[in-house]
């Protein structure tokens, strides 16, 4: 019996927790992305928590009652097969719980892949890649690299193109939203955007090895006009990125944030062209057209690049 | 002295040295003790040969111990060296092996070799059957598993463990970024020993469909004889996957292929993909006999028949066949898209479904029963709440959208950490508690497990608890260390106290084996918990025969419709009883696949190379063998019937 | 042994009948295996990197030749097994022995493109589609060569000891393996050859 | 000797020699990537079904049911996994 209550105190506790006064990370959404998902995951666990609350109830209720020292000595229990009824109860029940859920699942799914809506400005495209064990960011329009930090503008959505020049990371901004893997051979998008200034922690999550524990950065989110101040005050001061010194920088350890000026992608491209590779195993999907024209579109979509 | 530096394990630290000396010794001290009690000859003519499914049982529940205890410290060093921030108790290098090891041994040597033991043990006594399809290709089995297992942990003392977590993803397992031979280490034993299982399946498949007790229809077996059919089904299906995966990796190790590798036209997420294809069934093939021997044990201790047989049955195939349809949940965040997601989140969370008519099944059959809390009993009473916060927090991390923020962090750890811990270890512990009696005669002392349940109930929830908050607040899983101002330090220390208090409950197990076998009375009756299943219709503990006479069979119950209805089991009268003979070819088939899989770990190839002759050998003297087994004959029948308390009729 | 006449004789005992319905069960977890290459297979296919296309090295006349090989020895090993159920052991040896020079055919063959692939700048280490390549080729020519050894095991038996319960369980147990490599091969003839070459 | 060669055998070998050149077709003749691969499939299938009842006897024994159950089983698994890796790792992949 005690477990029970051991476990109810648990559930109440995190639950307290949950809501309570020091907002966990995830739950402490600071752009429509992580709204998003703070949003679904606090309905799951509502959901959920019905699910765990009749589950237990029924479950005291029966433990209790029919227990041996309950029972009069002579009492032999029935032999019931089952119950059609309840059993399609119990299959019926769990059926629309988890089509509720699906439907929430797809619905925001699509949400937080698609480039967060209600921004007048176009995306801000960052290219974020990591190395052991270290995040390099590339903005291409600004014409600066930094690594280890990252400065964006708020109320912008910004388009992080993800690759790896190691074993596969995880780019995670708790606070903004969900990660996705950077990759050596592709590149990979994701979308967020903050509303809130504010400074905010971000990691690799995925193992690399050795110094993957430390393998963190900072996110300084800030007006459009600071930024801008910024960029303009790391063009006048920072040294520019040179090929040598790049090479440097991608050399398995750690090291603090550095600025510069210009970017690797001009000398050491993402790997965008890669995965056309694999693309064009399309021809599955799309078999109407003869072999030819397969080849014209590949070469077609690499010019793209 | 080239040859040799290969061996070295390249960083070193007294954790390792430790386990040198204390290898060494355990050695010295087995050989010296078989010596000194003249126990060789009855080892290898009773053990290391033998083909009975029960002794076959007992040496992998043996086994499952071992690695028990192995993959348990590896949990304690892991939550001790996390429980403050800044902990310099462990290395990144150590702690990275450790978590590795962690993993697999518990997976693959523990969980995976304490289900075979339970189905081995119990699945021919519950059908009536006198031994397995294949006892030889079980035997095989067992060493397959047993050599991999050895193989897998010498890797700590001789070149290194591997270190790039138990899914070993690419191109972090690959040559480039994993330099010693851990990771050689890892597709080898794991290819033995999961050859080994994919044997047991194929093995366990025909024993069920074609060995049952005359009348035992499909729709007549015990829930846990269905549990195992459907288990090894999904083995025979999922474990060739893994089989293609290991193979691949292994000859982008050995042989700089491009699988996996970034260049070249690789594909590391290929390697990813084939894990999970083969990764999502296992976590199936652990849960389902656990469901299994629940459904005999709550059964039992409510004294009352199990409720919606049929509907077990049905959702129990239906897992089977989602089980292959959900792998795509564990990397959400790969980039595959939208659509992908969709899909693959709406199967996941279709698996909780049939999950949750079970429980529900269970619930009812407690509902008008007489509950008994014995001690397997308590374990199948705190498997219900745990496993549903574990099953629900499930559903969470299956919605694509909200994974994208659990994926990788501690959430996700607690999750399938109250998952396979109620839903597995304590299955087997309940199963071990239960069938101890009659695997070797006398009962298991309750007082101390219902003192280990406890310790291990609540101590479960104190460990991982904590960890669906520390990951919601950021915290990534597999760092070793991590600084004070995250705040996550409150939430490990409180996981270290509840490793604390598991290990004192598992303590407490390993000495209420000691103390039971000491002081335990060893005049038990054959059916101590009064239960319904055929496997209590023999003595304990059980003859060779298992059942003088095959027992014939006429409901899903037929030893309860025996004891309260009259029902006669055993018709007819004895006959001689043909039996396999014993064989030491299975043993040195695993002997010699050891020798195999390390000279490939270590590209030896000379010794390789004799390693596969000596594989092909043992498998042409079996196709030119002729062994027909032998006879027991009935006055041999009679006099073992007569020592084990006179003969049921 | 309990033999039961009103069978054929590789059913005939009850551990004949488990060795069979235990063979098929080995069969389905060889479809997930070759299923697993093929999956593997189809990802790696146009990742040729540096190295040549499967339209570029494949060429018809000797898949052809590999592929009426195995179709006939098929055939040929599906005859052994008649004549076994006849009581014709010489008839049957004969067969076993035709398939197994087929087989050993087939094999040749497949060196021999191999050879041809590694000249033409193909080897196991150029590409993800060379390395998945020589893996589902040489998946399904290990299980030949074994099936070789096999075969030939067989013959010998059935020679030495006659067509008993015994040999005859083994001798239709291995046409079923023998069977399975062509359905196996059927499918690599399909959509690895065919399908690269059109 | 006739009786050596029985005309069910025969008849399924000269069907599996057909099915062999209408699959070549796919080769020899220029076609659309969508027919000859629907051709490909019907013919391998076809094949295979031959081969597993003309010439396996799938469906001989008493153990027909778990014999058909096991192979449909493992083509189902052998086309999810085919299937989904390809979903997943191409096709679905932007």
């Amino acid at each position: 019996m005690k477990i029970k209550w051991a476990l109810l105190t648990l559930i109440f506790t995190i639950a307290t927790v949950l809501t309570g006064c020091e907002p966990l990370l995830v739950l402490d959404p600071k752009g429509p992305q992580g709204r998003t998902t703070a949003d679904v995951i606090m309905i799951s666990i509502w959901t959920m928590a019905i699910v765990v609350v009749v589950v237990f109830a029924l479950y005291i209720f029966i433990v209790r009652k029919y227990r041996a020292s309950n029972q009069s000595e002579d009492y032999e229990p029935p032999h019931i097969e089952g119950s059609l009824k309840l059993e399609i109860v119990w299959t019926a029940i769990p059926v629309l719980i988890v089509a509720f859920l699906s439907v929430v699942t797809v619905v925001s799914t699509y949400k937080v892949e698609a480039t967060p809506e209600g921004y007048n400005e176009e995306p801000l495209v960052i290219y974020a890649s990591s190395s052991n064990w270290k995040w390099h960011f590339s903005y291409p329009e600004q014409n600066i690299e930094t690594v280890n930090y990252l400065f964006i503008p708020t109320d912008r959505p910004i388009e992080f193109k993800l690759y790896s020049y190691g074993p596969i990371s995880s780019f995670w901004i708790p606070q903004l939203g969900g990660q996705k893997y950077a990759m050596a051979d592709m590149v990979n998008t994701l979308n967020l955007a903050a509303d809130v200034p504010g400074e905010y922690s971000g990691r690799n999550a995925n193992f690399t090895g050795e110094g993957f524990a430390q393998q963190t950065f900072n996110v300084k989110a800030m007006p459009q006009k600071e930024f801008d101040e910024w960029v303009k005050e790391i063009n006048a001061t920072a040294e520019p990125l040179t090929e040598d010194k790049f090479e440097e920088l991608l050399k398995p350890g750690h090291l603090g944030q550095s600025t510069y000026t210009g970017t690797h992608l001009t000398f050491s491209p993402p790997p965008e062209g890669h995965h056309e590779k694999g693309d064009s195993g399309n021809e599955e999907v799309q078999p109407g057209s003869s072999k030819k024209e397969q080849d014209e579109e590949v070469d077609h979509s690499k010019m793209n690049h | 002295m080239d040859f040799f530096a290969r061996f070295a394990v390249p960083n070193p630290g007294p954790t390792i040295y430790a386990s040198m000396v204390a290898i060494a010794l355990t050695m010295v001290a087995i050989f010296v003790g078989l010596t000194y009690y003249k126990k060789w000859g009855y080892l290898w003519r009773e053990w290391l040969t033998t083909v009975d499914h029960k002794r076959i049982g007992i040496m992998y529940l043996i086994s499952a111990l071992l690695m028990l205890f192995r993959g348990g410290v590896d949990a304690i060093m892991m939550r001790a060296q996390t429980a403050v921030p800044e902990n310099t108790l462990l290395g990144a290098q150590e702690y990275n092996e450790i978590f590795t090891t962690h993993g697999v041994v518990m997976i693959i040597f523990m969980a995976m070799a304490f289900i075979m033991a339970l189905m081995n043990f119990a699945v021919p006594l519950q059908i009536g059957a006198r031994d397995v399809a294949f006892p030889r290709l079980n035997a095989l089995s067992f060493w397959l598993y047993f050599f991999g297992a050895m193989l897998f942990n010498i890797s700590f003392v001789i070149g290194g463990s591997p270190d790039s977590g138990w899914s070993s993803y690419f191109p972090l397992a690959g040559t480039e970024y994993s330099e010693s031979v851990g990771t050689n280490y890892y597709m080898l034993a794991l290819q033995i020993s999961g050859l080994g299982t994919l044997i047991t399946g194929i093995n366990f498949i025909t024993t069920i469909l074609k060995m049952r007790a005359p009348g035992m229809t499909l729709m007549k077996m015990p829930m846990f004889t269905w549990s195992a059919l459907i288990t090894n089904l999904i083995i025979v299906f999922a474990f060739p996957v893994l089989t293609v995966a290991l193979l691949m990796g292994t000859m982008d190790r050995l042989f700089a292929t491009n699988f996996f590798t970034t260049s070249n036209g690789g594909m590391d997420m290929l390697w990813a993909n084939l894990f999970w294809v083969w990764g999502h069934p296992e976590v199936y093939i652990l849960i389902l006999p656990a469901f299994g021997i629940y459904s005999e044990i709550i059964s039992t201790f409510s004294r009352r028949n199990l409720y919606g047989y049929k509907s077990m049955v049905i959702s129990m195939v239906a897992i089977s066949v989602l089980s292959f349809l959900v792998w795509v949940h564990h990397f959400f965040t790969m980039g595959q898209g939208a659509l992908v997601n969709s899909i693959f989140s709406i199967t996941t969370m279709a698996i909780a479904v049939p999950t949750g008519i079970k429980i529900f099944n269970w619930l009812f059959t407690l509902r008008k029963g007489k509950i008994v809390f014995t001690t397997p009993m308590l374990y199948s009473l705190g498997f219900i709440p745990i496993f549903t916060i574990g099953g629900v927090t499930g559903v969470m991390l299956g919605m694509a959208s909200a994974d994208y923020q659990y994926h990788n962090t501690m959430f996700l750890v607690a999750h399938f950490h109250l998952v396979i811990i109620p839903g597995v270890v304590f299955a087997m512990i309940a199963g071990l508690f239960y069938w101890w009696p009659k695997m070797f005669g006398f009962m298991l002392n309750e007082r101390l497990g219902k003192w280990s349940f406890w310790f291990i109930a609540i101590s479960v929830c104190v460990t991982f608890f904590p960890m669906f908050i520390s990951g919601l607040d950021g915290q990534a899983r597999r760092m070793y260390t991590y600084s004070e101002s995250t705040g996550f330090g409150i939430w490990n220390l409180i996981s270290f106290i509840g490793a604390i208090g598991l290990a004192i409950g598992f303590a407490l197990i390993v000495y209420n084996i000691y103390y039971s076998i000491r002081y335990s009375t060893r005049e038990i009756p054959a059916d101590p918990w009064d239960a319904r299943s055929l496997e209590w219709a023999t003595h304990s503990p059980v003859p060779e025969y298992n059942f003088a006479i095959v027992p014939e069979v006429d409901s899903t119950e037929a030893f309860w419709d025996y004891k309260k209805k009259g029902y006669k089991l055993f018709k007819g009268k004895y006959e001689p009883i043909h039996m396999p003979n014993n064989s030491g070819v299975p043993f040195l088939m695993g002997l010699v696949f050891f020798v195999w899989g390390f000279a490939f770990v270590f590209g030896m190839w000379i010794f390789a190379v004799i390693a596969s002759i000596g594989i092909a050998a043992c498998l042409a003297h079996r196709s030119f063998e002729k062994d027909h087994g032998r006879y027991i004959s009935v006055e041999e029948i009679e006099k073992t019937e007569k020592d084990l308390g006179g003969a049921k009729e | 042994m309990k033999v039961d006449h009103s069978l054929p004789l590789e059913y005939g005992t009850e551990q004949n009948r488990l060795n069979i319905l235990g063979f098929w069960i080995f069969l389905g977890a060889e479809i997930a295996l070759f299923g697993t290459l093929f999956a593997s297979y189809f990802t790696l296919v146009d990742r040729t990197g540096s190295g040549p296309t499967g339209a570029e090295i494949f060429e018809i006349t000797p898949v052809l030749i590999e592929t009426i090989l195995l179709l006939t020895s098929s055939f040929t090993i599906g005859l052994g097994i008649h004549a076994m159920r006849l009581g014709k052991a010489k008839a049957m040896i004969t067969f076993f022995a035709i398939t197994l020079l087929l087989g050993l055919g087939f094999l040749g063959v497949e060196i021999y493109d191999f050879i041809v692939y590694i000249h033409e700048g193909a080897t196991l280490q150029t590409s993800g589609f060379t390395a998945i390549l020589f893996l589902t080729l040489g998946t399904h020519g290990a299980h030949v060569t074994f099936g070789l050894f096999w075969g030939a095991f067989i013959i010998l038996q059935v020679i030495k000891r006659g067509l008993t319960p015994e040999t005859a369980n083994k001798a239709f147990i291995f046409s079923l393996y023998w069977h399975f490599l062509d359905v196996v091969w059927i499918f690599i003839f399909s959509f690895v050859f065919l399908k690269g070459m059109m | 000797m006739k009786e050596l060669f029985p005309p069910k055998q025969v008849l399924g070998f000269v069907f599996s020699i057909v099915l062999t050149v209408i699959a070549l077709s796919v080769y020899f003749l220029d076609m659309s990537f969508e027919l000859a691969m629907t051709i490909l499939l019907i013919t391998a299938f076809i094949q295979a079904a031959v081969q597993l009842v003309v010439f396996m006897h799938a469906g001989e024994s008493k153990d027909k049911k778990s014999i058909y159950t096991t192979l449909y089983y493992g083509f189902f698994i052998a086309l999810v996994t085919v299937f989904g890796t390809l979903l997943t790792l191409i096709w679905g992949y932007y």
